[in-house]
C-alpha cells in the first residue's frame, strides 16, 4: 500500500516536473502551454489520486472528507486548467504573438 | 541629488527593520503567551466555535471587525462616489 | 535561516518603499503598496508560529498533536488584508478618474498641486 | 416556465454540490438535518442571480443518469489512456525538440456549447493539440498542432474518436 | 476671567475694554470730520500730487499685496516652493526621513 | 499507514518546480509567456497544497487548495481577456 | 519543513522584485498575483488557513482583476 | 470571450458559489468565514463579469449595492443585540436553542452546524457586505468610461 | 442607556451611515432628520461620556463581556477590545462632536443634490465616526483600524468633486500617505504583539522595558503619526488635501489631523510614559514643531489659491500644537503643564478659526466658482456676512489679543521661552507673518472695487459659520473658564494620569 502511494506520488512529481521543464525548453508561447497544462494536470492527477486513496483506506469521516474534497479540487483542475490555456492561447493570438516556425497558420488567414 | 539622500534613508530604515527582525525572537518561539493560549483554551466553552480564529474575528475582537466592515464600506462608497456618471 | 521569515516580510517591506520612490506611474505605485501590505501580513502571521503547533481548529484536528498556533495574528491578519484590498480599489478608482482627467498617468507630470 | 426551469436546474445542481461538500458531517445518514436545510436554503437563493445565466434552452438533457455514466467511462478510459500518451509525447518533444508546429482547421460537427467545450477540452489535454479558437457560427475548431502532419486534416487524424464521443454525451 | 502661566497672566477682560476705548477714540475723531462733505463730487477722488487718476486702475489684487516683501525673500521662497514638488514620489521619501529621524533620535535618546 | 513523510518530499519537488517556472515569468519575452507561467504555478501549488494537507494531518486544510483551485483561473481569464483586447 | 519554507519564502521574494522591476504593468501585476499566491502558500505552511484562504480569493483573484481592469481603463505601459 | 469559456463559467460560477456559501456556512467549523466566503463568492461575480459581455451588469450593481448596505446593518444590528449586557456580547452562545448547542466534546471533534451562537449570523451578514460590496466595486469598475454605463 | 455611552457614540453613527443610503432611496427629507437625529445622539452620547470622564475620572468599557467594567480576565490581562476615556479622550470627543455638527449643519445647503449627497453624507458620518472611535479607543490595533477608517473615509471625502481635476489627484496622494502611516503603525503593532503577547495600550505599557525592539517600534509609531500630524518635511499631502476637499469636510480633517495629535500624546505619554520618558523625543516632536510652522507660514505668503492659502494657515497651527507637545513632553511638569496647556487648548481653538475661514472659502467657491486671489476682489460688498466671519477667523488664526487664538498661543510662547528662547521668538515671528498673510488674503478676496455679482450664503451656511464665530469670540472672552471645565482635567490625563489609566484597566 504504501509503496503503492509513493509510486504514485513519485508519477506525479516526474509529469509536474516534465510540464516545468517544458515551459523553459520549448521556443514560444504556444507549445509552451502544449507542456504546462499536459503535464501538470496529469501530474496533478496522480498527485492528488494518491491523497485520495490515502484518504479512503484511513476511512471514516475524516478520511472521507480528505478523499472528497481532493477528489473535488482535482476535479476544478481538471475542467478550468484547459480552459484557462484555451483562453491563454485564443489572448495571445489575438494579441498578435504567432506561433514561431508555423508550417500553416490558418486563423490568421481568417482574420 | 534628492533621489540618492533617499535611497540613503532608506538604506538605513532597511538595517533598523532588519535588525530588529533578527534581534526580535527566534522564530517559532514566543516567550510570553498569555492571552493566545487563553484564546486557544476557551474558545470552545465560551463562544462554542471549533475554530479559534473565527471566534476571536467574530467575539473576542468583533468590533475591530465592525471597523474593518466600515472601511470595506467606506471604501465601496468612494468608489461609487469616484466613479459616478457626473453630468457635465 | 532562524528568522527568515521576520526578514523576508522585512525585505519586501523594503522593496514596496523602493517601488514607491523610484517609480513614477500610479498604478506601479499602488503595486508598491501592494508588496508591503503583503509584507506586513507576512509579519503578522509570522509572529504567530509555534514550532510544531497544528492550525487552531479543533474539526478533525490530529489527536496527538502537543500545540496549535496563536490564533490572534491570524485574525489581525484577516483585518488587515481587508483593508489592504480596500485601500487598493480606491487608489486604483483615484488613478483611473485621474487618467480621465490628464491622459497620463506619469507622476512627474500630475503635478498641478505644487508649490 | 422556461424560467422556472433553469432556475430548478441550477438549484438542484447548487444543492448537489454542496452535499458533496458537507458529506460525512452529521448523524443523520450521512448528513445532518441543518445540513440538508441550509443546503436547500442557499440552491433556492443561489439560484435567483444565477438562473437565467447559467442554463440555456436544451440544457436540461444534460441531467439524464446515462450521460453522466458515459462521462465516467470515458474519463476513466479513452480520456486517461490519451492523456497519458500527451504526456509522453511531450517528454519526447521536450528532449529531442522535434516540433513542426502549426494552427490548422477543422469542422467536427458539433452542435451544442457543451458538446463542444467537451470537445475542446479533450483535445486541449491530449496529444500534440491545443485549442486556440472556435468560430462561434460555424462551429470550426482552429487547433494548435505540434506537428503538422497535414496542412487540411480531417477531424480523426486531430483528435481521434473524441467527436464521437462528445455527440454521444453531450449532444 | 484670567489665565497665568507661571510667569505672566492674560486677561481678555482688559483688552476690551481698550478696545471700547479705541473705538470711542474712533468715534469722536469721526465726529470731528468737515460738514462740508458731499458725495459725487472732486473730494471723493484721491489727491496724489494733483494728478488725476486714470479710471478703475485704483486697486490692489490681493495677490500683489507685500510684493516687496516676497521680493527680498525670493531665494528662501523659491527654494520653499521647489521643495513642494507635487510629485508623489518625493511625498514617500520626505516621509522616509521623518521616519529615520525619529528612530534615529528615539535610539540615540 | 505512515505515508506522511512522502507526501511531504513530494511537495517539496513541486516547490521546486515553482523556481523553474518563476524563471519562465521572469525571462518571458512576452507576456503570454509569463501568464502561462503564473497559469503553470497555480496547478503545481494547487496539488502542492492538497499534499501539505495530508502531510500536516489537517482535513480542514484541503478547502483552501479547491478555493485555489477555482479563483486562479479567474485570475488567468482576466489576463487573456486583456490580451485579447476586451474590458474596454 | 525548514526547507520548504526557505524555498516559498525565496520565491515571494523574487515575485516581489519582480512586480517591483518590470516596466510592463501587466506583467507586473502577474508577478504580484504570482507573489500572493506564493504568500498564500507560506500562510498554508505556517498554518494558517484562514489567512490562505483570505490571501487567495483575495489577493490573487480578485486584486489582480481589479487591477487588469484599472490597466485596462488607462495606459498599459509605464511611459519614462 | 469563445464559447468554451463561457460553457465552463457556467459550469464554474453555481459550483463556486455553492462553495463559497459552504466556507460562509461552515466558517466557525473549518477555515473560513464571512471575509473568505464572501471573496470566493464576489469572484464569482468578476468571472461572470469578464465572461459574459452584456448589458445587465448596470442592473446587478443597483441591486447589489443596497445589499451591502443591508449586509453592514445586519451586522451592526447584532452586534446591538448584546447591549443588554456589553455591545457585541454573543448572548445566543452556549444558551440552548437553534445556534445556542455546546460544541459535542471538547478537543478535536467533528463539529456541529448549530453551535456557536451569534457567530453563523455575523458570518452571512459579513459575507452578504463582502460579496455585494467587492462585487459591486468590480463591476463599477468594469463599466467604467463605458456610454452604457 | 449612559453606561453604554462611549460605544453608543461610534456604533450609532457607523448605524447611520449604512442606513442612510438605503433611507435615500425612499426620501430625501427622510434622510436629512435621519442625519440630523444620528448627529444629535452621537454629540449628546460624546458630551455624556465626557461630563463623566471629567467627574468621575476614566471611564472603562469592555466590549463583549458579561459586564461593562470586567475588562481583565482572572489571570489579569485584558483580552477583550476596551474603551477607555480619559480627560484627553474626553475633550478630544467634544473637538470632534462640535466639527461634526458644525459640518453637518452646513452640509444639507452646500452641497448639490445631484452631485451625490447621500454618498458624501455617509462618508462625513462615518469620518466622524473614526475619529470618534480613534480617540476612544484603548487597543492598539482597533486604533490602527480606526486610522484606516478616518483614512478612507478622508480620502474619498477629499476626491468628492470628481468633475475637477485637482481633487482626484489630492486625493491620490494623501491616500498614499495615509496607508504608508497606517502600515508603519501595524508594523509597529506587530513589534510590540510578538514582544509582549498583548494589544491592550494599558497592559503594554506596563510590560515595556524600554528594550531596542521597544525604540524601534516607538519609531516606527512616531515616524506614521506625525506624518499624519503634518508634520515638516512630511506635510505636503496637508496643503493639497485641505485645499481641494469640499469646505464641510475639511473641519472634520483638521479634526482629525488633531486625532494624530492627540495619538503623539497618547504614545509619549501613556504607552510610552514609563519606561521611555527620554526628552529627547520632546525636542524632536517640538523641532519639527517649530519647522511647520515656518515653512507653513512661508508658503502662505505665495500662495494665490485662496483655499491653499488657508491650508498651509491651518498647517502652521498643526506645527503649534506640535511644539506644545514638545515642549510638554521635554519637561513633564512645570513650564510643561502649561505648553501642553496651551496646546491642547489651542486644538479645539484652532479646528473653530480654521473651520471657520474654511467654511468662508466654501461659501465664496460657491458663490463665485473660482477661489483665486487673482480673479476675486469686491466680494465684501455683496457677501457682507461672509467678510465679517473671515475677518474674525482670520485675525483668530493669527493670534490676535482679544480673540480665542491668542490665548492659547500665549501659554504656548511663554512656555516655549522657558524651553528655548529661540524657539519663542522664532514662533512670535511666524505669528506676525502670518497676520500679515490672512490680512492680504481678507484684502484680495473681500476689499476693493466690485469685480463680479455673487450671491450670498444661504441661511443653513450662516448658522454653521456663526456656531463658529461664537465659539471663537466665547472662548477669547473666557478662556480661564474653559481652561479649568475642560482643558485642564485632559491636561492632568496627560501628566500625571497615567497611573489612573492603567489602574482603571488592570483593575489594582
Amino acid at each position: 500500500m504504501k509503496v503503492f502511494l509513493y509510486l504514485l506520488l513519485a508519477i506525479g512529481a516526474i509529469f509536474n516536473g516534465l510540464g516545468a521543464f517544458a515551459l523553459i525548453r520549448f521556443p514560444d508561447v504556444y507549445t509552451r502551454i502544449h507542456g504546462a497544462t499536459k503535464c501538470t494536470t496529469f501530474g496533478s492527477i496522480f498527485s492528488i489520486l494518491a491523497v485520495v486513496i490515502y484518504g479512503f483506506v484511513k476511512g471514516g469521516g475524516e478520511g472521507g472528507t480528505l478523499a472528497i474534497h481532493a477528489l473535488l479540487a482535482l476535479f476544478f483542475l481538471l475542467i478550468t486548467n484547459p480552459t484557462g490555456s484555451h483562453a491563454l492561447a485564443r489572448g495571445a493570438h489575438r494579441a498578435g504573438v504567432r506561433p514561431v516556425g508555423a508550417v500553416v497558420d490558418r486563423l490568421e488567414e481568417k482574420e | 541629488m534628492k533621489r540618492w539622500f533617499f535611497f540613503a534613508m532608506l538604506l538605513i530604515l532597511a538595517g533598523y527593520l532588519l535588525g530588529g527582525s533578527v534581534w526580535l525572537r527566534p522564530f517559532g518561539e514566543p516567550p510570553r503567551s498569555e492571552m493566545d493560549r487563553y484564546f486557544i483554551e476557551n474558545a470552545q466553552t465560551e463562544v462554542a466555535a471549533n475554530n479559534v480564529v473565527t471566534a476571536i474575528v467574530f467575539d473576542y475582537r468583533g468590533y475591530d471587525t465592525l471597523g474593518e466592515a466600515t472601511v470595506l464600506f467606506a471604501a465601496v462608497v468612494g468608489v461609487v462616489l469616484l466613479l459616478r456618471k457626473v453630468k457635465e | 535561516m532562524g528568522n527568515m521569515p521576520f526578514v523576508v516580510s522585512m525585505i519586501l517591506v523594503m522593496v514596496g518603499f523602493l517601488t514607491l520612490i523610484t517609480r513614477r506611474n500610479l498604478i506601479k505605485l499602488a503595486i508598491g503598496i501592494s508588496i508591503i501590505e503583503m509584507g506586513v501580513n507576512l509579519f503578522l502571521v509570522s509572529l504567530g508560529y509555534v514550532k510544531g503547533g497544528i492550525a487552531p481548529i479543533y474539526t478533525y484536528a490530529p489527536p496527538g498533536a502537543k500545540e496549535m498556533v496563536f490564533p490572534t495574528p491570524q485574525a489581525l491578519t484577516l483585518t488587515a488584508i481587508v483593508i489592504g484590498l480596500a485601500t487598493t480599489a480606491l487608489m486604483l478608482a483615484f488613478a483611473v478618474v485621474i487618467y480621465r482627467h490628464r491622459g497620463t498617468l506619469d507622476a512627474e507630470k500630475i503635478r498641478e498641486l505644487r508649490g | 416556465m422556461r424560467k422556472w426551469g433553469a432556475w430548478a436546474t441550477s438549484a438542484v445542481f447548487i444543492y448537489i454540490v454542496y452535499l458533496i461538500l458537507t458529506l460525512w458531517t452529521g448523524e443523520l445518514g450521512l448528513w445532518s438535518l441543518g445540513e440538508l436545510i441550509t443546503g436547500a436554503v442557499i440552491a433556492l437563493l443561489g439560484a435567483i442571480p444565477l438562473g437565467n445565466i447559467v442554463w440555456k434552452r436544451g440544457d436540461v438533457r444534460l441531467l439524464q443518469p446515462h450521460r453522466w455514466i458515459l462521462f465516467l467511462f470515458y474519463l476513466i478510459g479513452p480520456f486517461f489512456f490519451s492523456m497519458a500518451r500527451a504526456n509522453i509525447d511531450v517528454a519526447y518533444r521536450v528532449i529531442t525538440g522535434r516540433i513542426k508546429p502549426g494552427i490548422v482547421r477543422f469542422q467536427p460537427h458539433l452542435k451544442t456549447d457543451f458538446g463542444r467545450t467537451l470537445l475542446a477540452n479533450s483535445i486541449t489535454l491530449t496529444p500534440g493539440t491545443l485549442t486556440v479558437d472556435v468560430d462561434d457560427g460555424t462551429g470550426e475548431f482552429y487547433v494548435h498542432w505540434i506537428y503538422v502532419k497535414n496542412p487540411e486534416p480531417r477531424p480523426e487524424e486531430v483528435c481521434g474518436p473524441f467527436p464521437t464521443w462528445a455527440r454521444r454525451i453531450a449532444e | 476671567m484670567r489665565i497665568g502661566s507661571g510667569e505672566g497672566f492674560w486677561g481678555p477682560i482688559v483688552w476690551v475694554i481698550l478696545a471700547l476705548g479705541i473705538l470711542a477714540m474712533g468715534f469722536a475723531v469721526w465726529l470731528q470730520g468737515r460738514r462740508t462733505y458731499k458725495r459725487g463730487t472732486e473730494q471723493e477722488e484721491p489727491f496724489l500730487s494733483g494728478e488725476k487718476l486714470s479710471k478703475g486702475g485704483g486697486a490692489v489684487a490681493g495677490i500683489h499685496l507685500y510684493w516687496g516683501f516676497a521680493e527680498a525673500l525670493r531665494p528662501l521662497l523659491s527654494r520653499l516652493v521647489a521643495f513642494h514638488s507635487g510629485f508623489v514620489g518625493d511625498y514617500v521619501g520626505w516621509l522616509l526621513v521623518v521616519l529615520v529621524v525619529s528612530l534615529l533620535v528615539v535610539m540615540l535618546s | 499507514m505512515i505515508a506522511e513523510f512522502g507526501f511531504l518530499v513530494a511537495a517539496a519537488v513541486l516547490v521546486g518546480y515553482v523556481f523553474v517556472s518563476m524563471g519562465r515569468l521572469m525571462a518571458g519575452p512576452t507576456t503570454p509567456d509569463r501568464a502561462v507561467a503564473l497559469d503553470t504555478i497555480n496547478t503545481l501549488v494547487v496539488a502542492t497544497m492538497v499534499l501539505l494537507g495530508t502531510a500536516f494531518g489537517q482535513v480542514v486544510l484541503v478547502d483552501v487548495a479547491i478555493v485555489y483551485a477555482l479563483l486562479s483561473f479567474i485570475a488567468t481569464l482576466y489576463i487573456a481577456r486583456y490580451l485579447e483586447g476586451g474590458l474596454r | 519543513m525548514t526547507a520548504l519554507h526557505v524555498l516559498t519564502l525565496t520565491l515571494v521574494v523574487v515575485g516581489a522584485a519582480l512586480a517591483a522591476w518590470f516596466k510592463d504593468l501587466l506583467a507586473s501585476v502577474i508577478a504580484l498575483a504570482g507573489a500572493s499566491l506564493l504568500l498564500s502558500l507560506e500562510f498554508y505552511l505556517l498554518q494558517a488557513p484562514d489567512v490562505a484562504i483570505a490571501e487567495a480569493g483575495i489577493g490573487a483573484a480578485l486584486t489582480a482583476a481589479i487591477y487588469i481592469l484599472a490597466i485596462r481603463k488607462t495606459r498599459p505601459k509605464e511611459e519614462e | 470571450m469563445s464559447v468554451i469559456v463561457r460553457t465552463i463559467s457556467r459550469v464554474v460560477a453555481p459550483v463556486a458559489l455553492a462553495f463559497g456559501a459552504y466556507v460562509i456556512m461552515h466558517g466557525h467549523l473549518t477555515p473560513g468565514g464571512g471575509f473568505q466566503g464572501g471573496a470566493v463568492v464576489a469572484s464569482v461575480v468578476a468571472l461572470l463579469v469578464v465572461a459574459f459581455e452584456s448589458g445587465r451588469w448596470k442592473k446587478w450593481k443597483d441591486v447589489l449595492l443596497p445589499l451591502e448596505d443591508l449586509g453592514a446593518m445586519a451586522f451592526t444590528i447584532l452586534a446591538f443585540l448584546g447591549l443588554g449586557a456589553t455591545f457585541f456580547r454573543n448572548i445566543l452562545a452556549g444558551g440552548g436553542g437553534l445556534f445556542g448547542a455546546p460544541v459535542p466534546q471538547l478537543g478535536p471533534n467533528p463539529g456541529a452546524l448549530n453551535t456557536a451562537g451569534t457567530l453563523p449570523l455575523m458570518n452571512w451578514a459579513v459575507g452578504l457586505k463582502v460579496i455585494a460590496g467587492l462585487g459591486s466595486v468590480v463591476i463599477l469598475l468594469s463599466l467604467f468610461g463605458r456610454e452604457d454605463g | 442607556m449612559l453606561i453604554h455611552a462611549p460605544i453608543l457614540a461610534i456604533a450609532v453613527p457607523l448605524l447611520g451611515a449604512f442606513s442612510l443610503l438605503g433611507l435615500a432611496y425612499l426620501s430625501r427629507t427622510l434622510r436629512n432628520i435621519w442625519a440630523c437625529l444620528i448627529s444629535a445622539f452621537t454629540s449628546a452620547m460624546a458630551v455624556a461620556v465626557a461630563i463623566r470622564a471629567f467627574t468621575e475620572g476614566v471611564v472603562v468599557y469592555t466590549l463583549g463581556a458579561a459586564s461593562p467594567t470586567e475588562s481583565v480576565t482572572a489571570g489579569g490581562f485584558p483580552i477583550r477590545i476596551v474603551l477607555v476615556v480619559d480627560g484627553l479622550g474626553a475633550f478630544m470627543g467634544l473637538i470632534a462632536a462640535l466639527a461634526g455638527v458644525v459640518a453637518l449643519v452646513y452640509y444639507f445647503q452646500y452641497l448639490k443634490e445631484e452631485e451625490g449627497k447621500s454618498l458624501g453624507l455617509s462618508l462625513l458620518l462615518l469620518l466622524w465616526a473614526g475619529i470618534l472611535g480613534l480617540v476612544y479607543t484603548g487597543d492598539l490595533f482597533n486604533f490602527f483600524v480606526f486610522l484606516e477608517i478616518t483614512s478612507i473615509a478622508a480620502c474619498a471625502l477629499i476626491g468628492y468633486r470628481t468633475w475637477e481635476s485637482r481633487p482626484p489627484e489630492a486625493a491620490f496622494k494623501t491616500m498614499a500617505m495615509y496607508t504608508l502611516g497606517g502600515l508603519l503603525v501595524l508594523i509597529s503593532v506587530g513589534i510590540l504583539y510578538g514582544e509582549y503577547d498583548a494589544l491592550n495600550i494599558a497592559y503594554l505599557s506596563k510590560a515595556i522595558t524600554g528594550s531596542l525592539l521597544d525604540k524601534l517600534a516607538l519609531g516606527l509609531l512616531l515616524g506614521g503619526l506625525l506624518m499624519k500630524a503634518g508634520a515638516v518635511p512630511a506635510h505636503m499631502w496637508a496643503p493639497d488635501a485641505y485645499g481641494e476637499a469640499p469646505a464641510t469636510a475639511t473641519i472634520v480633517l483638521v479634526a482629525n489631523t488633531q486625532a494624530a495629535i492627540y495619538a503623539i500624546l497618547r504614545v509619549v505619554f501613556t504607552l510610552f510614559g514609563g519606561a521611555l520618558a527620554a526628552p529627547g523625543i520632546g525636542w524632536l516632536i517640538a523641532s519639527l514643531g517649530i519647522t511647520t510652522v515656518l515653512v507653513a507660514v512661508l508658503m502662505a505668503v505665495v500662495q494665490r489659491h485662496l483655499g491653499r492659502l488657508v491650508a498651509y494657515g491651518a498647517v502652521s497651527q498643526l506645527g503649534y500644537m506640535l511644539l506644545a507637545v514638545g515642549v510638554g513632553a521635554v519637561a513633564r511638569g512645570g513650564f510643561g503643564e502649561v505648553a501642553l496647556t496651551g496646546g491642547i487648548f489651542h486644538m479645539i481653538n484652532d479646528a473653530a478659526s480654521v473651520g471657520l475661514l474654511f467654511f468662508v472659502v466654501g461659501a465664496v467657491r460657491r458663490a463665485t466658482g473660482s477661489v483665486d486671489l487673482l480673479s476675486l476682489g469686491g466680494l465684501g460688498h455683496t457677501l457682507r456676512w461672509e467678510a465679517g466671519f473671515f475677518l474674525l477667523g482670520a485675525l483668530a488664526l493669527a493670534g490676535i489679543p482679544p480673540l480665542n487664538g491668542f490665548a492659547s498661543k500665549f501659554l504656548i510662547y511663554e512656555s516655549t521661552f522657558r524651553a528655548s528662547p529661540i524657539l519663542a521668538a522664532l514662533a512670535l515671528l511666524a505669528s506676525i507673518l502670518l497676520l500679515a498673510v490672512v490680512v492680504r488674503a481678507f484684502q484680495g478676496a473681500f476689499l476693493g472695487p466690485k469685480v463680479r455679482e455673487a450671491s450670498p450664503a444661504p441661511r443653513g451656511m450662516l448658522v454653521a459659520m456663526g456656531i463658529l464665530a461664537l465659539v471663537i469670540v466665547v472662548f477669547g472672552l473666557f478662556p480661564g473658564f474653559f481652561i479649568e471645565r475642560i482643558v485642564s482635567p485632559a491636561v492632568q490625563a496627560v501628566l500625571t494620569g497615567r497611573e489612573a489609566y492603567l489602574a482603571a484597566v488592570l483593575g489594582g
